[in-house]
């Protein structure tokens, strides 16, 4: 599955609920404000694992537009929205976590 | 038509926005689609079908009763999640007691909801072919 | 593949919408299929014809209405939620006549139609995905 | 007392329009002045006399205007912020006509005005509320 | 200073940024789905050393709309629409954490 | 007309919901009025005055220059909590050197933000007639 989380991790509780439930064959693509969970700060910890895994995607033009582009943390796998179009043709069904 | 398994993801509670009534108003169209559909209850989710809603007082319309109905369409998998529910210091006692009759079981009148942990939505998310989200 | 989209959210208050036409222009880039996008809750918004937003902003409506969406009849497959629709005030020439209303402003490249639509995109794609607040 | 709203949401959305309009029925039964209303971001979606929603529900654009907010010159001080209106497709039938669009949505009981509307709310009430998401 | 909170402390951060930012003599009212914090719950403690002080007030109508009544936290002080109106008049500042 | 204290009350960045934008767009037409203006950025609102924000990628309008302009209208008054940087992971340098030219100082060149704790915050909120949250 592919598991879009559109909202800063500071904000709301959605990537933590999708954490909870994200089972060891889905990756994660962060979107939006979502990419704000992809920067190096407090709640980087919270991804680390599954980035390490390299199951963690974040969209490059939302990184781009909130200038965390030099700040991402690691294993972080930048796409453009022809990379999100191919993540949800490769993984399944796709859950958003609106 | 194919069958699908159809989930729907409900995580705000009844009236802070429309999600839930929108959500609900979905599920009873989509029962006539003759789809495989689970709906799954999590975060503030759980405040949907918590009994005892009484809308009056903010002068919205009080659609929780609607639940009830969903038995009656064969929508009958309402996964809850136990966390959240735990969390909000609620248990399967709070919320409403909704049924449905099982025509396999000489309609034997049983629970809709199941109250599930983490890892087992898990699962169920994992077998769904369209998550619909609210 | 056939790919369907429901977006939940009205044009310029959140990304939601930018994000899902960015996807679909993408997706039909790569050679795939938007069987549909169905516009639900305030969604609906971007199917308005009176949108004015400022010269040097981009025209969310406008953007959707040039990917010409359409099915094998030729029929738009922007398809709004008449139940969400009506409730938030967007209504074509057929609602407005139906409820006494002077005027419509349904941009021509969308149509409304019911929820059924949106099973039925979950049913007949291959993918559905949905974009949010 | 003097007291002024922002409304940042547009209706049945979101709770906030509700919540505003409970607050300043409640204001004037208690011999408050609501000195104006304005409504901002999605707010102006408060404002569209195209709304119709279900038979059972309640209309957020009528009980508004049946608060008949006015000023001392009988214009009404339901006000819609004309930036925020126009990219969101709410036009009265000068906006309209000046864009050369066919049609308007604007309720009679709104009017269409500045930002400066709010600031000026802001300094001649007692005091501003503000009901969003 | 009146500081009124309309999101669920589950969902969103807004009462823990009210609660970093409020001063001794402000006091706080609970609406829409702020009030679900007004609930005993695992995010009750958040406001319980605010609400001994008699310092937190619900809106009784969203209490009863999302089924919470009985399942108040403590000290916790109910006022209806035209209670909110009285908060707003006698407390100065209103500031929504919206 | 009288002086009043006005905040503008920014929690959320710059590109996933409009009320950025929009505040900003309230707080150039208050620089007409004027009032006793003050910006607060608390929680993600610290994003909108990161320095390098591009949105070509995602087709939106950058609007974040627009803050550049503030100092010309008397707006110097941008307080940034520290505690949502550092949360962040961002710092002082890492947000646009806003500025403006203080006419009390033979127009010096001064920074228009100010970092502060919450406690300070807190007082400066305290000290307000009026309260814009976006």
């Amino acid at each position: 599955m592919l598991h879009i989380v559109n909202k800063s991790s500071f904000e709301r509780n959605s990537l933590k609920s999708c954490l909870n439930t994200i089972d060891d064959t889905s990756v994660m693509l962060l979107i939006e404000d979502g990419v704000i969970s992809a920067a190096k700060n407090t709640n980087a910890p919270m991804i680390a694992d599954l980035a390490v895994q390299g199951r963690v995607y974040a969209l490059q033009g939302d990184v781009e537009a909130r200038g965390i582009s030099s700040k991402l943390a690691d294993n972080i796998k930048l796409v453009g929205y022809a990379g999100f179009v191919d993540l949800v043709v490769e993984h399944g069904t796709a859950v958003s976590w609106v | 038509m194919a069958t699908k398994k159809f989930m729907y993801l409900n995580r705000r509670s009844s009236f802070g926005t429309i999600y839930a009534i929108e959500s609900l108003e979905v599920v009873l169209i989509a029962a006539a689609f003759e789809q495989d559909v689970s709906l799954a209850f999590i975060d503030d989710g759980v405040y949907q079908i918590v009994e005892g809603q009484n809308a009056d007082g903010i002068g919205m319309k009080n659609f929780s009763k609607t639940f009830h109905a969903l038995g009656d369409y064969d929508i009958n998998k309402l996964y809850v999640s136990a966390e959240s529910l735990e969390e909000r210091g609620l248990s399967a006692d709070d919320l409403m007691p909704l049924v449905y009759e099982d025509e396999d079981d000489d309609w034997a009148e049983k629970p809709s909801i199941k109250v599930v942990f983490n890892v087992e939505l898990s699962k169920i998310m994992s077998e769904q072919d369209v998550c619909l989200s609210f | 593949m056939k790919i369907s989209i429901q977006v939940n959210e009205g044009p310029y208050q959140h990304q939601a919408s930018d994000t899902a036409y960015q996807f679909a222009k993408a997706a039909i880039e790569k050679g795939h299929e938007i069987f549909r996008v169905f516009f639900y809750h305030d969604g609906v918004n971007n199917a308005s014809r009176f949108t004015l937003p400022p010269q040097d902003d981009r025209n969310v409506i406008n953007q959707w209405a040039e990917l010409g969406i359409k099915n094998a009849d030729g029929e738009p497959e922007l398809v709004v939620c008449i139940a969400a629709a009506l409730r938030r005030g967007m209504l074509d020439e057929s609602e407005a006549s139906k409820n006494d209303i002077n005027g419509n402003n349904l941009h021509p490249a969308f149509r409304i139609s019911g929820l059924g639509q949106l099973i039925e995109a979950g049913i007949k794609s291959d993918r559905l995905v949905v974009f949010g607040d």
